[in-house]
């Protein structure tokens, strides 16, 4: 049962809309009319009228995936198709410690926070300070416990507890994280830092759009003795369902019969807009 | 040097890497980007020449370093100097805090040159200032290519036509991507004499394809979807060509069915590009193509292609049968910022190929 | 450091890019492009070793530089001078002339050590010596890469048991490609508690993936296609995945499909991969599913997957039913010979996800 | 009808295998049994059967598609993907003149010389002899009369007639060419070259496989001033029918009732095997 003080996502016209956390005395308000978010109180996924009887809206419990489609961001950000790859390709279990940097919207935090669980632990950086403060709401809003976030330049700081007091919580310690995501324009200036903090054994993941970044990213992880290098890019694309009346030539013509008037047929067929290029994924493991 | 000529078509691309096709003649008024002008202007004058629509809407002719000051297109060096950002996320960050509003900005448009207006939106940004160096030219770019409005001419091909077409609603020659195109004309081979029975529901632009690429020596038998009501002149594409007389009579329309069955000799094609009841045209026709023959049908439905190949299989007559799509994607190649372009058309339908043998 | 312990599931990735999972225990033979050979050898020593099978079929310790000399694997720096010779063709180009038969070579290989072969091929190939400097390291990474058989211990994870898989058979997997899994995974959001209802037609791959995630804290309800004969040992997957007692635990086998109806809790995901009558399961088993529930389908075929979005959307408790599929394309990293890698998986699947509303 | 001297593919088991010269008294054997070349002598297509009546073979008229798919190639060749858009992108028409360096198996040659037609001129230059002269043997053979294959290197010699003896026939003038096709692994060094064949408005197109080249070509088309650069990449992907027969899982545990038993379905399912890579082509317009 959804709570006060729950932050849900809110399904509006069969989509994930916003946000929404549940509070007691307010009023939601959209094209379908007013709910009281008393009404809210019920089961995840159940239908919400508004106070006219229409426009069914649903609340559903945030999920990583959900989030990513749900997550504000004015630029651009990392989406499903990318997120599932990091998580897959760095072996991501429950209990690890994994290392983020930047943090950007957070989209992909919550994915890595998930994968990790309560009891694993995610550090994730961010060098702009209200991104860094978004991220930071948004872990205790979604009451992911598990993730922490500082706002910081890895570049010059690193990833170890250093002078900056406004950075609160538990620091990771050296060689003890299972994983490290690398969001950077330059990553190769932050892979000494993470040389420090992985394991043996751990993987790094380094994302960039542009292939000269990839290309300096490759050399410096060979040159620092990173193994098992592996660069890919994933992309989605979505398809849809048409209800076609198979029409004849003959009967266009003659207009007088026509055959198979009813046969009504389903095709599929993809959707011609989709993302060319997000970025390029670099993983390398070391060993 | 080829001069442009009284009622001949010519493709118009502007620096938004947009284009349209038009015909020109003595004052031909032409509506494009909100602008009225007189396209009658750039008769007599050569092609591959650039203009520029000013205040008036007169349109005058500038130069190509002109044109390409006002275009953020990739095949230009961008100078500005690129420092890396602190995170990714800035090199596609184009936010702005603008304190113009719509309506003012309708006004200024109203009242001064394109270079003008710019100046103003940037005198107007809230963030333009705290932008990096890279982001300022790229912003700078993008206002130039909103407010400046400046073409280039250039003869019409299909790649343009195409294009054009395409641009405007990928529905009307049935998503058929640039590269289904392509792989429709190479799985096609046509040649000299080829005698091509035709099914086009692209709009024309197929049919244009394969009457440039036979040059006249040969004929094609055109069915158009709505071919009762139909004439050549009704398929902008065929006439965007500029073909010869030659080229012209080659394209046979059919108006009536019955006449497909008339032709003298079997056909050496059949070709189907878009929409229609494959099996049923298998069913009628198959028998009127010569031995060694090449049937190609594109379709946006993978489906209507299986179920016509387990036809044409099932026919005895057919080998071969390779049902086909392919991805096509365009890249930017700038120092430091190579990558796959962003916008992607991600379907672009699927191709059948066989060969009839008896 | 973690040691290698006896009973546990290791896999070996060798010279070639290629993997094998094994079950380490002493004295334990194991063969392995054509050797025969006592992996016992590697017990409680540690992860992330290097090791060579030697002419007497030894297995023994080597440095990750001597593994990487023998490899032509990406993540290497290819140090030759590289001529960039005078037509593209010669960058793809490695037939050879050899003057040993395949017989001789079976003789050398019974013989001598993998370096020792490699050193007799060179000099037996007449067109060595002609090539570019480029050629004959490439040559030589190639020829080491087959006659020499070195390979690092890693643990096992969901990539590497997916891999491994998958190039034995891509079929056994319903052909999911490792994206579609990837993918499967993020679309199916596993938290702490979730109580599924699986059906799994891709050997135990998926439910592994998913009980990986779950770490016990839930539990999941599996039905394999033949669900009537099977024992989660069956399963090589799950086997291989060094499971704890507690995840093993959370794996419930559903034998007797009725079974599935006596489950106490609704069922927070419907999880489906692979070729079952998807229209079936939904059709007996939407009913089970808690609303807010996640459904998720794999599946090869695009027509299956429109099937059941229809049904779902007629029964009016779904929304936002997504089918997509993903391109994936790996790259080879190295200074002026940046490129999509040639070989491809060109076909991953489909997916189908959903919300069960209410 | 096929006469003795034409050189025809021959399609074995529904594929095109190999071109055949048909030769009077010759005779042609495969697993099948024995074809005397008179027996060739029918239209293309006709099924034809060896001596003992089995194994129906075809012969069919050489085209640019069935070339590429029968040329004999030891290394990497331009696949129907990239020819498709080659042919396309470049504008070609008949009665046009285009230069390709290099000629490679002739398999793009073919494509091009079809485009420009019987009114057009191919010229073809080829660094390495045996493929100079197979490109030669290809056309002759095939009867492509308007392709001339010249054996030269053209980074030191461009495409203009020079001292070169041994290259006979008609040569392409200055600002004469419409179309200009670089299969080089430094096409910028040939572009001075190119820049002076081309004619105005004509257009150019480099095919190079690593990304490093089509940087430095576009780096250099820029340079001399070439216009409407565009760099793309296409791929083809094949389908094939699968006949399926639907099973119920509950047919499966009972063993006795059996639902649906005879329902066949078809589908269709992407072909898993594919080109990743074959190169980048960049084209640009000389204005």
């Amino acid at each position: 049962m959804i709570q006060y003080g729950d932050t849900m996502i809110l399904f509006e016209d069969g989509k994930p809309k916003q946000f929404i956390t549940v509070t007691q005395g307010q009023t939601y308000q959209n094209k379908y009319g007013a709910y009281h978010h008393y009404t809210f109180l019920v089961k995840p996924g159940e239908e919400i009228l508004s106070k006219n009887g229409t426009g069914p809206i649903y609340l559903m419990t945030p999920n990583p995936h959900l989030i990513t489609e749900t997550v504000p961001h004015k630029t651009q950000i990392l989406f499903m198709a990318d997120i599932s790859m990091i998580i897959l390709k760095l072996c991501l279990k429950p209990g690890q410690r994994v290392i983020e940097s930047g943090t950007g919207s957070g989209s992909l935090s919550c994915s890595l926070a998930a994968a990790v669980g309560h009891k694993g632990r995610l550090f994730t950086f961010e060098f702009n300070k209200e991104r860094a403060n978004n991220g930071k709401e948004l872990f205790a809003k979604l009451k992911i416990n598990q993730a922490t976030c500082f706002w910081r330049d890895v570049y010059t700081n690193g990833f170890l507890k250093g002078d900056d007091v406004e950075n609160q919580g538990e620091f990771p310690q050296e060689n003890s994280v299972d994983a490290i995501f690398l969001d950077l324009p330059q990553p190769w200036l932050a892979l000494d830092h993470s040389k420090k903090m992985i394991k043996k054994g751990g993987r790094i993941c380094c994302f960039s759009p542009c292939i000269e970044q990839v290309q300096k990213t490759a050399l410096e992880l060979r040159q620092q003795g990173w193994k098992n290098l592996e660069t890919l890019e994933c992309l989605k694309r979505h398809f849809e369902r048409r209800v076609k009346q198979e029409q004849s030539l003959f009967d266009d013509v003659q207009k007088k019969v026509c055959t198979d008037q009813n046969k009504r047929v389903t095709y599929s067929s993809g959707i011609n807009q989709a993302y060319g290029h997000t970025g390029y994924l670099t993983f390398a493991q070391y060993i | 040097m080829e001069i442009i000529e009284e009622d001949t078509w010519v493709c118009l691309e502007d620096n938004r890497n947009e284009s349209k096709i038009v015909k020109v003649s003595e004052k031909k008024m032409v509506g494009w980007r909100k602008h009225k002008f007189d396209i009658g202007v750039i008769l007599h004058k050569q092609y591959n020449t650039f203009w520029k629509i000013d205040k008036s809407n007169t349109v005058v002719e500038i130069t190509s370093d002109q044109f390409y000051d006002n275009a953020d297109l990739d095949n230009q060096i961008d100078d500005a100097n690129i420092e890396i950002t602190k995170t990714n996320k800035d090199l596609f960050d184009f936010n702005d805090s603008q304190k113009l509003t719509q309506e003012e900005i309708i006004q200024l448009k109203q009242q001064k040159e394109g270079e003008e207006i710019v100046d103003e939106v940037i005198q107007n940004s809230k963030t333009f200032e705290q932008k990096t160096e890279f982001s300022k030219a790229k912003y700078l770019k993008r206002k130039k290519e909103k407010y400046v409005c400046c073409f280039m001419v250039l003869k019409t091909t299909i790649d343009n036509v195409h294009k054009t077409q395409f641009l405007e609603s990928p529905q009307k020659l049935n998503f058929m991507r640039i590269d289904s195109l392509a792989f429709f004309m190479q799985l096609s081979s046509i040649t000299q004499n080829s005698n091509i029975l035709m099914f086009d529901n692209a709009n024309g632009v197929v049919v244009s394809a394969v009457a440039e690429r036979l040059d006249g020596e040969g004929s094609i038998s055109t069915v158009f979807w709505n071919h009762s009501k139909s004439n050549l002149r009704d398929y902008l594409p065929i006439q965007q060509m500029n073909f010869n007389e030659e080229i012209l009579k080659s394209i046979k329309l059919i108006k009536n069915l019955e006449d497909i069955e008339k032709n003298q000799n079997k056909y050496t094609h059949l070709l189907i590009a878009g929409e229609f009841k494959f099996t049923e045209i298998i069913e009628k026709y198959l028998n009127l193509i010569a031995v060694g023959g090449i049937i190609v049908i594109f379709s946006t439905y993978l489906e209507k292609l299986h179920e016509v190949a387990e036809q044409l299989l099932s026919s005895g007559l057919c080998s071969k049968i390779d049902v086909l799509d392919s991805f096509l994607r365009y890249h930017q190649v700038l120092e430091n910022r190579t990558h796959p372009k962003v916008e992607m058309n991600a379907f672009g339908g699927y191709l059948l190929q066989t060969y009839k043998l008896k």
